[in-house]
């Protein structure tokens, strides 16, 4: 059952950011709030202001320029994306992983910052990509407005670095380098299902062939999205060959701290990682070598 | 040219438009002058007395009308083994104890759903919290918990099934094969969840909306718990979202809300949460089974020896049902010249298990079918073949236990042969697993005690030539109003658009068992047919009375067209018929009636379906995940009726039988289900289907209306098997328990290169 | 052809006649007067029924088919 | 907890309606509305039983805010059907036996309805991914896909308006 709530519907992000400002820790942002309900309906999650930003216009937009890269708006919707012309130019990756969160209906009224800003985000599928591909995030406030890598966004359980008066207003993804290329995939039992972990990787190759800069980051296999930073620093600088990916594969392994419990040991989400890593890295590394 | 005029031809379901317009009104959606809604308490302990209920604080919450305990109620203990006294064991508002995590405890009454959920928290109970178990294992141990006086042990029933000479039969065999088993626990997870309103009048008559597969059971258990007149009591079930064998029992739902509705002489509404479906009704019976088979180096089987616990949960239910059918169709479909099942049901302190689509059998087939493949590759011998020479075939007697008339699966080998071959190699990953099975098509089971013929049907024909059919058989989504319309229009000789079906309202319809053992298309079709007949019986006399024929020519009616059937051409509209009778009746409306009760058909069913199932899996062996990819069924159920309803039928089936071979889990934690909701219970979507081509094969019931037989619910048998085989053959592993999950896969896979290092 | 078997409880008479099928019979009926027989022949009626569960075998049938079968004097008297 | 205005267009039809803000679209389109049709099978956004189109976009009534519907266009299953002749989408359900117990059917229907607006050559695997967000307990889902491709094929009409 919801606990009762004073609902507000800013008419601009202004208008959203100065009630942010008065109500602090006393308020939720709504956007699509499918996964926000759910919480509040099991009285898990109690709010005395709820602030419902999934009218701003002003923050439902996709551009793309040279600097920056790719630049998504808050209130821009999943299914927006997956659609997106512009995306699917400058980054087609983002489509693909789009299209693996959860169901149509879901991705019809969710939003991209929605999913990012919610608690869970570690366990879903744009987090740990979006780390992958160097993505930052815009946050806002009544006083200032502040950039971030979204790999530095997320603190602990349920806990990320916004403060009581930020709103996550946009998401930047970097444009692609040459040479580079991004996988993500995720382990689950049926159709587009919450991964039971899930890793993303990017892998940035040299004129020679060697690797120049990776990412692997795993989602779901910690209590934040994790980097497997010794994983990477085993690829950097080297040339591809299987056994060298099993050794990064291990070392994922190694970096992640998964949980146990009824769909997966911890120890077998330390298999699945390793798996999972070897495909990720070799897909990412095939298609960075081929470009 | 087929010889009917409606039988196994398309039409849509009688109900199709209400369904497919939003137009059908489910309980769910049932509101009523004044209604009130209910909610549950439930007990957060596997096993307590309960010392005191305090709802004062409760009563003053404003918007709050009643609340009823144990208390209030006759204390009355239930079950639908109304034979066997001390098998009624359920209080569905215990007065001193609570058996299981969920079980209901209070029941509030209050203006809206929310009022009633926030009273819940001021109910204060005190408990006593008992030691508790919840494995049969641990149950049946000396120091283990009592959870029912007087059952020793914690058993609840034991069933034993022998045949033959089994001790000799195992002196032939020359290959024994003995292995340990383990089968989950399944969630009927019906689309509509448990729901009732209740609505008790002054005139002291309760009427009851319920998503019920058994109006009927609910009107006599009803009366028995309430102490009302069964007469007194009408329980409607118009549509019903589901029911899979979870819903003709009484549950929480229509309990609490009659209690209320008792007591507060309102109409009281109560739907259960998803969490509440899951954790507070009943499920598929997890079993152990251990199986011992003997055979002959050419594959003939000899011995067979099954001993099997089920954990019965916390009360008796259907399982005492399921415990035997699991024991009988172990043996299914073949031929052994020594039988012999024990099974043991224990009480435990979760969540009561019961009958579930395939009863009992799923389990059977999961243990028997994985066995079997695994001894073909044990003797090198071909599994379609030694299973074949094993089979049953018409005529053939299971010793002392039931002659089958209609057999069709020699002809499943053959088609299922030829699908495999067809397939030829496949990738290293991938392997065709296939399984076979056999269900009974009516469970002639009257522990209900029911006075009544298990089915019954009236006819009325109207002036105009419409028919009203009044069926006591509940439609729950399988289509026995569209299968019974049909077989009325065939036996009547009109057309289904003629017919008007009346079910699922106790005032208005003969009594029937209702949905559950596959009874409805054989039973209440023989019902249906016959009043059908004794209608169309009546028209003759008067067409017999107009027609110069002589007296030698027979005549019929068919499609509409009264007629002599040597002369098909020379006829007139039934309607013209209907109007003379009804006037040469001196304007009695033509009325036929009809009931079906089986007789010297043995204590299991009148008849048996078969079938086999070749599914095609694809794993990932590094991460274990399992995909579908391909199936063929074969499948005998006698004369098919409604094409359509056939076919949609053992699609289902499949999708649950799949879903209960590798998704659907029920890990419990000291009492507590781990994953009550449909984030982390999965059931199969539509991504994961893979095609289900069915192939019928024709045979004839003589027992069956117009030769048919059950369909729908034997089809929940093979399906886990056939996956578990196709694992078998595509990485060597052996999986003996289900869920098969991805992780039990990688750790046999290692297990098994452990091994071979060595 | 030996006189069929008739149980010492009820008198009832096993479908083949046969003492284990009466064994059985008591093992299905398992009410309080069959198992009072059982106690009463110095035997434990769970236990039989565990160990017929838990073991191979026939074990527990045969051992009450024994006593059943000396008990058939008393029952057709 | 205060109640407020709120107005929405239903199957074409504008009400105006006094809620509170914590009313799920369901809630309102249920029990304000009366459109009993549309369904609710889970709380957990999982079972698609109370699909609804907002401006011809599938979406989950459950776990939607009434309010945050404001002004826009709402159909349900009801809607589907034109002057008492139903859509191609239902004519194949009833075709194919694309229902059983018919409890998910309001919520599939509207999931196939949107999906056939923005596919129209659709594949089998498509279809299958178009419709995951909706369970059917009853039909395995064939019988849905094999409706879904024979609108996609043109087998149907549309007819009433």
């Amino acid at each position: 059952m919801i606990h009762d709530f004073t609902y507000l519907k800013p008419g601009s992000l202004q208008e959203a950011l100065s009630m942010l400002a008065d109500h602090k820790d006393e308020c939720k942002i709504i956007c699509g709030g499918q996964s926000l309900l759910i919480m509040m309906r099991q009285g898990i999650l109690v709010t005395d202001y709820l602030i419902d930003i999934k009218g701003l216009d002003e923050l439902n937009y996709i551009t793309y320029d040279e600097r920056e890269g790719l630049k998504i708006g808050a209130t821009t919707t999943h299914r927006l994306i997956e659609k997106s012309e512009l995306v699917k130019k400058k980054c087609p990756i983002l489509v693909e992983i789009e299209k693996k969160v959860a169901s149509i209906q879901v991705r019809n009224w969710g939003s991209i910052a929605g999913n990012l800003a919610h608690g869970d985000a570690q366990a879903g599928d744009l987090a740990p990509s979006l780390i992958a591909l160097g993505a930052k995030v815009k946050l806002a406030s009544s006083k200032r407005d502040r950039i971030m890598p979204l790999e530095e966004f997320y603190t602990g359980f349920f806990e990320n670095a916004m403060n009581n008066d930020e709103l996550m207003v946009e998401v930047r993804v970097p444009p692609i380098q040459d040479r580079a290329a991004t996988t993500y995939t995720k382990f689950n039992l049926i159709g587009n299902d919450q991964g039971i972990v899930g890793v993303a990787s990017t892998v940035v190759i040299d004129q020679n062939g060697a690797c120049k800069d990776a990412r692997i980051v795993l989602g779901n296999s910690g209590v934040t999205p994790i980097r497997a930073k010794n994983a990477e620093k085993i690829l950097r600088g080297k040339g591809l060959d299987d056994g060298l990916i099993a050794e990064v594969a291990e070392a994922a392994a190694r970096d992640a701290d998964p949980v146990s419990d009824i769909h997966a040991s911890e120890e077998f989400r330390r298999h699945l990682i390793r798996v999972l890593t070897k495909r990720m890295v070799k897909q990412a590394w095939d298609q960075a070598a081929h470009l | 040219m087929s010889k009917y005029s409606v039988i196994n031809t398309h039409v849509h379901n009688v109900d199709g438009i209400a369904k497919v317009t939003g137009r059908a009104t489910y309980t769910f959606d049932v509101k009523l002058p004044g209604m009130l809604y209910g909610k549950i308490l439930r007990s957060p302990h596997p096993h307590a007395k309960i010392l005191n209920i305090d709802y004062s604080s409760a009563l003053e919450l404003p918007g709050v009308i009643g609340v009823v305990t144990g208390k209030d109620t006759l204390g009355v203990k239930q079950g639908i083994w109304r034979r066997f006294q001390d098998l009624c064991d359920e209080q569905i508002l215990p007065v001193d104890k609570v058996r299981y995590i969920g079980e209901p405890v209070a029941a509030v009454a209050a203006v809206s759903e929310e009022i009633a959920e926030q009273a819940l928290d001021l109910i204060d109970v005190q408990y006593e919290v008992l030691p508790a178990v919840y494995e049969p294992l641990d149950a049946i141990k000396k120091e283990a918990p009592e959870l029912h006086a007087g059952f020793e042990r914690n058993i609840n029933v034991t069933r034993h099934i022998e045949w033959g000479n089994v001790e000799e039969a195992f002196e032939e065999a020359e290959y024994v094969r003995e292995d340990w088993f383990k089968c989950g626990g399944q969630a009927h997870m019906c689309m509509e969840t448990r729901a009732a309103v209740s609505s008790y009048t002054p005139d002291g008559k309760l009427t009851v909306y319920h998503s019920s597969q058994s109006p009927y059971y609910m009107q006599g258990l009803l009366a028995g718990v309430l102490g009302l007149k069964e007469g007194n009591i009408r329980v409607i079930s118009h549509y019903v979202g589901g029911g899979f064998g979870g819903k003709f029992e009484l549950d929480g739902a229509i309990f609490c809300s009659a209690v209320l509705s008792m007591k507060l002489h309102r109409p009281v509404k109560i739907v259960f949460t998803r969490e509440e479906d899951f954790i507070a009704t009943k499920r598929r019976t997890p079993m152990s089974y251990y199986v011992r088979t003997g055979v002959k180096k050419d594959g003939t089987f000899c011995a067979r020896e099954a001993k099997v616990f089920t954990n019965g949960g916390a009360y008796t239910g259907m399982g005492a049902t399921a415990l035997y059918l699991t024991g009988f169709f172990h043996s299914f479909p073949y031929r052994w010249k020594g039988y012999r099942y024990d099974g043991y049901r224990v009480y435990t302190n979760t969540l009561p298990s019961t009958s579930m689509r395939g009863f009992g059998a799923p389990q059977a087939m999961w243990c028997s079918e994985q066995q079997i493949e695994w001894i073909t590759a044990d003797l090198g011998l071909d599994p379609i073949e030694m299973r074949r020479k094993n089979a049953h075939y018409p005529g053939y007697e299971v010793p002392g236990q039931a002659t089958i008339a209609s057999c069709g699966i020699d002809q499943c080998f053959d088609v299922v042969q030829k699908w495999v071959k067809e397939k030829g190699k496949l990738p290293g990953n991938r392997a065709v697993g296939i399984s076979a099975a056999g269900f009974m098509s009516g469970g002639i089971f009257n522990w209900f005690d029911t006075p009544y013929s298990f089915s019954s049907a009236v006819v009325t024909i109207n002036y105009d030539g419409t028919v009203e059919l009044y069926v006591g058989a509940q439609d729950i989504g399988q289509g026995s109003n569209t299968t019974l319309a049909i077989i009325c229009a065939e036996a009547l000789g009109v057309r289904v658009e003629d017919i008007k079906v009346h079910s699922g309202d106790t005032e208005h319809c003969p009594a029937d068992l209702g949905a559950w053992g596959s009874r409805q298309t054989l039973m209440a079709g023989n019902a249906v047919k016959m009043a059908a007949e004794d209608a169309k019986k009546q028209l003759l006399e008067v067409a017999y009375a107009q027609s110069g024929f002589n007296i030698v020519y027979d005549l019929d009616i068919k499609n509409r067209w009264v007629h002599a059937i040597a002369r098909p051409e020379r006829g007139y509209d039934y309607a013209e018929l209907v109007k003379k009778a009804i006037r040469g009746k001196d304007g009695q409306r033509i009325i036929g009636r009809g009931h079906y009760t089986p007789h010297g058909k043995g204590m299991i069913s009148p008849a048996y379906s078969y079938m086999l199932q070749a599914v095609e899996v694809d794993i990932d062996k590094e991460t274990g995940k399992i995909k579908l990819v391909d199936s063929l069924t074969a499948h005998d159920c006698g004369q098919p009726i409604n094409r359509l309803g056939l076919i949609g039928q053992l699609e289902g089936a499949f999708s649950m039988a799949a879903g209960y071979g590798y998704l659907e889990y029920m890990p419990y934690e000291d009492g507590k289900l781990m994953n009550p909701n449909l984030v982390d219970y999965k059931v199969m979507r539509a991504t994961e289907m893979p095609d289900v081509p069915v192939a019928e094969i024709d045979t004839y019931e003589p027992e069956g209306p117009y030769g048919a037989k059950e369909a729908g619910e034997g089809l929940t048998n093979p399906t886990a098997a056939a996956i578990g085989n196709a694992i078998f053959h595509a990485l060597g592993v052996q999986m003996k328990e289900c869920p098969i999950r991805p992780e039990m896969i990688v750790d046999a896979l290692k297990e098994k290169e452990e091994k071979e290092r060595k | 052809m030996s006189e069929p078997v008739k149980c010492p409880v009820c008198g009832k008479q096993a479908k083949t006649g046969s003492a284990i099928d009466c064994a059985r019979h008591m093992f299905g009926t398992g009410d309080k007067p069959h198992k009072a027989w059982v106690e009463a022949q110095g035997l434990s009626f769970i236990d039989l029924l565990i160990e017929q569960a838990t073991t191979p075998g026939n074990r527990s049938y045969v051992a009450l088919a024994e006593i059943i079968e000396k008990a058939q004097d008393r029952v057709n008297k | 907890m205060e109640k407020q205005l709120l107005k929405l267009v239903v199957n074409g039809q504008e009400y105006v309606l006094y809620i509170s803000p914590k009313s799920l679209l369901v809630e309102v389109i249920r029990d304000h509305i009366g459109l009993t049709g549309t369904k609710r099978g889970c709380d957990t956004v999982s079972c698609g039983a109370c699909t609804v189109m907002i401006d011809d976009m599938a979406v989950k009534s459950c776990s939607i805010l009434a309010v945050q519907a404001e002004g826009r266009h709402i159909t349900t299953v009801e809607g589907l059907e034109k002057n008492g002749k139903l859509a191609p989408i239902q004519k194949a359900f009833l075709d194919h036996g694309s229902y059983q117990c018919g409890f998910c059917t309001a919520g599939m229907l509207i999931s196939c309805e949107a999906f056939l607006k923005e596919n129209f050559t659709p594949t089998k695997e498509g279809i299958r991914e178009g419709i995951e967000g909706n369970i059917c307990r009853c039909t395995g889902y064939n019988s849905i896909v094999r409706a879904v491709e024979a609108v996609a094929k043109g087998d149907y009409r549309e007819e009433g308006t």
